[in-house]
């Protein structure tokens, strides 16, 4: 262990400033990626309008993967799509987290059993930060998940990893 | 070697034959690959377009990224009851017209007559489906043209539907209301009030959208003349719904094949006229849906009136589900179309094959009759004037 | 000021280069601001609050996280993209954004520079914005980055015609490029500013309008960002800190032209009631409130309206506003041989 | 007209190549075509100033077990309001029938899904592709013989 990694160890006030500073810029500002998969995009539609309004939380929804800091993954995620969600996640700049929406990407949902082109679970092809159940979710509990999520990113640390 | 690269799958040399094209590129043409993450393709819809600068020689829409097995759960359910869960999952934008196609097809099939009360609840509940769905539609169609704000006023809308939904039987989306031979909730007693108030508060909304979208000069020029897809060509490839209406054809299964009481309901059936542009344009087929929401809301008012408030919805719900060996064509029509359940069945519990004529599927697959020749932000229109749900298009 | 800053540090080439950075302490602030200023007005304008969390009072320091959070991202550059380009162009579309405002008189004692063709800069330097754009399209190797590029190409180029021409109605007017001076003949009470003391002016202010929010693609002049039909345009494969910059000078850009839309149609830094509320401060303050005003026009009209396509756009362009401006310079002239 | 009726006509139109009609004991009538002559009894029934099936509302593909294959069609006309189900066997051994995509262009994303689901060829089809499935799938989901793989480009299929 490098005479850096010591002195990051316990925490100073420095750090602490500096982590809270960048974490407060993070968990603020999370972009999401417009796309949806089925059923739960539309709850997240709603989410997103009027009535429950996700741009409270400084959320709204680009189009680009390079300019969005959460994927939210609403939906089925089917084997054809699989290898295009990968990609978007790939080509999503770090810091990135993912929320897995709904049953369906949380573990295959309703289509578990005889889902022949149905993956069970987004988990096996990019890692996710916050489950979501539901079938679907309803808006507040999409918003709960951001706020998991936020909560999650509060505890982050520059220099701890 | 000219190469093209595309964003999903291999690399397509010029001289190779493109599958659904069935010709190779020609040297002024490129691909442009739109989706299937693309903010107006409504899901995960990909289209291959062959482009020439700005102009689309042709569209190969590419589909299945949302298939989800229906047909083969519908094989494997315990029972026929069971199915109509997986119905809701179709169309999620208007679920309780999938169920309200299924329920119609099974009882059908087994021979049930339910009471009045569930057939004007089903109604009523249809028709507000009906309206979320062309809200949805005409909502995000007013972002695939570039206006934000009109997509939020019907989201607003639509929360008042989904609250007469959520006291109904506690879902907002996917409901499993509607069972074979009755409902699972009785409506409570508050439903008809709520429902009057929604169409007294609805009513004038409609006028709102028309200011705000419909009659907005760029709006006109984005849609009318685009995308007309004539009447004879609409029959051919057997698209339904607004988009056949859209083309001039007054062809509306609750009034020409009638089922559950739609035989004993006032109701016009609006169709394109072409006033804007031409026949069966972008803008007829989007005019239908803002007057197909008044005829429902009409529709919806003349229901609540006849609606017995009396009555067990759940009577004539049989114990056993077990048809005898035999198959049925139902069809019924939802905000997309004309939904067919073909129900085949063996004699056993489980149904033997479900098939689903699914609207969003056939009307789809009229997309590059419409758009070749047009621009690219002209197939971002046609696409959004047809309203497809990618549920239903992949089931 | 710069007498004032010359006997201060008495070195030139340290003054200009304070001067340059003036605009910028104006710049960045205001463009934070406006972000947030704009997703507020567009959450009101449809039934929403908008941020509300951030920094408590209704999340008045979304934007400033939104930064904070950019500047943390990783900086992606696409292995398939032209590197050097890639990188440049944001800096390019900054520049060009940014030295628009060396010739912008914010008040009677500021300006960056007054030079006497002062509007013939502003024209010629905000063309450079083209240059960056189309590199950016170009360099990220991504097809509706390409179209992005090449529609904002063709239409900034185009507009800046009938934009030019409604200007030069204002120049034969007052008879000078020297935007202080046209400043100072505004002077007095408002229906002295040339959009109220003459109607063909007026017109030609509409025109002008119309064209710079083509110019900075503004709706119904979107087309080259079109979320819906190009993702999100020539910035599509930008991301981070680079994003942030191509953002930034879409708001300075926003400023800018609304800027010249305030200095030479609505009297710049003069007060609207003659004599009363004037000097150096108040000035600075009326500018801003004018250019604040243009601004909020041009995002009420964002979330209003649909968006143009690009040949119906051009059409507008060539066929509408040019023949229009030609007719207003054509009018302005004989008006001024009439009036004097 | 009713089935009876349309049966009658085909019958006496085609001969041989309409093979039965059943009328009885099932929900839905129907008439049965043999596989190499759908093309020319679809033109028959929509053209025919009788007939005038305009609309191919509906074609699935059908598995009957043990190696019975099948194609239903249903048909509905517009201005004359009948509907008629079209019905075709075949055997696994020769799963070929005729597309009838030139009559009704709405049987080509139908058709395309019947071979994708069940490996049904439509002779005849211009662009027989998988629709739903991705191109390199292995089998025909839909078969009641079809056995999920256990993975599928590295991801595993099952639960």
């Amino acid at each position: 262990m490098g005479l850096l990694d010591q002195r990051f160890e316990n925490s100073n006030v420095f750090v602490t400033s500096m982590d809270y500073m960048l974490n407060w810029a993070r968990l603020s500002s999370l972009w999401g990626m417009q796309f949806g998969l089925a059923c739960c995009a539309i709850e997240m539609m709603a989410t997103g309008a009027s009535h429950y309004d996700f741009d409270r939380f400084g959320t709204f929804f680009r189009g680009s993967p390079r300019q969005s800091d959460v994927m939210i993954v609403a939906g089925t995620v089917t084997l054809k799509m699989a290898s295009r969600i990968k990609t978007l996640y790939d080509q999503m700049s770090e810091p990135r987290y993912v929320i897995s929406m709904g049953s369906c990407s949380n573990c295959g949902g309703p289509y578990w059993e005889h889902g022949y082109h149905v993956l069970k679970g987004v988990d096996r092809i990019i890692p996710v930060d916050v489950y979501v159940p539901g079938c679907p979710p309803r808006p507040e509990a999409l918003m709960e998940g951001l706020m998991k999520l936020q909560e999650k990113i509060r505890k982050e640390s520059l220099a701890k990893g | 070697m000219i190469t093209t690269a595309t964003t999903d799958g291999p690399t397509i040399r010029r001289t190779e034959t493109i599958p659904g094209l069935r010709r190779s590129l020609r040297a002024h043409e490129m691909i442009v690959n739109m989706g299937p993450q693309h903010p107006s393709t409504h899901g995960v819809l990909r289209l291959e377009l062959i482009v020439d600068g700005e102009i689309v020689v042709d569209v190969i829409p590419h589909i299945g990224y949302l298939h989800r097995c229906f047909e083969k759960h519908c094989e494997h359910m315990t029972n026929y009851q069971q199915v109509v869960p997986y119905a809701d999952r179709m169309d999620y934008v208007a679920a309780m017209s999938n169920e309200f196609g299924y329920v119609v097809a099974a009882e059908r099939l087994l021979g049930i007559k339910v009471s009045d009360k569930v057939e004007f609840t089903r109604v009523i509940m249809a028709e507000l489906s009906r309206i979320a769905s062309h809200l949805i539609a005409l909502g995000t169609y007013g972002m695939d043209i570039g206006a934000f704000t009109p997509f939020l006023f019907c989201m607003r809308d639509r929360e008042h539907i989904l609250d007469i939904f959520e006291t109904t039987c506690g879902a907002r989306l996917l409901y499993n209301y509607m069972w074979i031979g009755g409902l699972s909730h009785d409506p409570p007693a508050s439903f008809k009030d709520k429902v009057r108030d929604f169409c007294r508060y609805f009513k004038p909304k409609i006028n709102e959208l028309n200011e705000l979208l419909s009659y907005n000069k760029i709006f006109i020029e984005r849609t009318a003349g685009v995308g007309v897809l004539p009447p004879e060509v609409a029959v051919n490839y057997a698209v339904s719904g607004p988009t056949l209406r859209g083309s001039g054809v007054q062809w509306d299964l609750r009034r020409n094949d009638p089922y559950s009481v739609y035989d004993r309901l006032q109701f016009d059936i609006p169709v394109g006229k072409g006033i804007k542009g031409r026949v069966g344009d972008c803008w007829d087929r989007y005019m239908v849906r803002v007057e197909e929401m008044a005829q429902s809301v009409r529709i919806m008012e003349q229901a609540v009136e006849m609606m017995p408030s009396e009555g067990d919805v759940q009577s004539a719900i049989p114990k056993r589900i077990r048809p005898a060996a035999g198959e049925v064509y139902a069809r019924t029509e939802t905000p997309k179309g004309e939904l067919g359940y073909y129900i085949v069945s063996d004699g056993t519990a489980s149904p033997f094959r479900v098939k689903v004529k699914a609207p969003s599927f056939v009307n789809l697959s009229a997309l590059p009759a419409m758009s070749r020749g047009a621009m690219i932000s002209d197939v971002v229109a046609i696409l959004g004037s047809i309203d497809i749900v990618l549920g239903e298009v992949d089931r | 000021m710069k007498e004032f800053l010359i006997s201060l540090l008495q070195n030139q080439i340290l003054v200009y280069t304070v001067m340059a950075f003036v605009p910028l302490a104006f710049v960045v602030p205001f463009a934070l601001f406006a972000v947030w200023w704009e997703r507020k007005i567009s959450a009101h304008m449809q039934d929403r609050l908008g941020p509300m969390r951030t920094g408590g009072w209704h999340g008045w320091s979304q934007t400033i996280a939104d930064i904070g959070k950019l500047i943390q991202k990783e900086d992606i550059i696409p292995a398939a993209s032209d590197h050097f380009l890639f990188k440049l162009a944001p800096y390019i579309v900054f520049t060009g954004s940014y030295a628009a405002y060396a010739a912008i008189p914010f008040s009677a004692a500021y300006v960056g520079s007054s030079i006497n063709i002062g509007l013939f800069y502003v024209i010629a330097i905000s063309s450079l914005v083209v240059v960056g754009l189309l590199m950016a399209g170009w360099a990220s190797n991504n097809k509706w980055s390409l179209f992005g590029a090449l529609r904002s190409a063709a239409q900034i180029v185009s507009y800046e015609i009938p934009a030019a021409l409604a200007l030069l109605a204002v120049v034969m007017v007052a008879g000078t490029f020297d935007l202080q001076e046209i400043n100072r003949l505004q002077g007095g009470w408002f229906w002295h500013w040339y959009a109220f003391s003459n109607p063909l002016l007026f017109l030609a202010m509409v025109i002008y309008f119309v064209s710079s929010l083509a110019e900075v693609n503004r709706t119904p002049f979107d087309i080259p960002e079109a979320e819906s039909e190009l993702v999100a345009g020539y910035h599509t494969e930008y991301g981070g800190m680079r994003f942030a910059l191509l953002f930034l000078s879409e708001y300075a850009n926003m400023f800018a032209v609304s800027a010249i839309a305030s200095t030479l149609f609505f009297g710049g830094w003069n007060s609207p009631f003659g004599n009363a509320l004037t000097g150096p401060w108040w000035g600075l303050i009326w500018f801003v409130a004018k250019g604040m005003t243009f601004i909020f026009i041009q995002m009420w009209l964002r979330w209003t309206l649909p968006r143009l396509r690009v040949d119906q756009l051009m059409y507008v362009a060539w066929k509408v506003l040019i023949p229009f401006a030609f007719v207003i310079i054509f009018g302005v002239g004989i008006w001024t041989l009439v009036v004097r | 007209m009713t089935t009876v009726e349309i049966f009658g006509l085909l019958k006496e139109k085609f001969g041989d190549a309409i093979l039965e009609s059943k009328t009885e004991g099932v929900p839905s009538p129907y008439v049965a075509v043999a596989p190499h002559s759908v093309l020319n009894v679809a033109l028959f029934l929509r053209d025919n100033e009788q007939t005038r099936f305009d609309v191919l509302m509906c074609l699935s593909g059908m598995d009957y077990m043990a190696g019975k294959f099948g194609v239903v069609y249903h048909l509905d006309s517009m201005p004359l309001r009948h509907k008629l189900t079209l019905k075709v066997h075949l055997t696994a051994e020769n799963l070929h029938v005729q597309s009838v995509e030139s009559v009704w262009k709405t049987a080509d994303w139908h058709e395309r899904e019947a071979f994708d689901m069940y490996g049904i060829v439509f002779d005849g089809h211009p662009d027989l592709r998988r629709i739903l499935m991705p191109d390199d799938w292995e089998g025909y989901p839909l078969r009641k013989d079809f056995k999920v793989p256990q993975y599928y480009n590295g991801m595993k299929v099952p639960y």
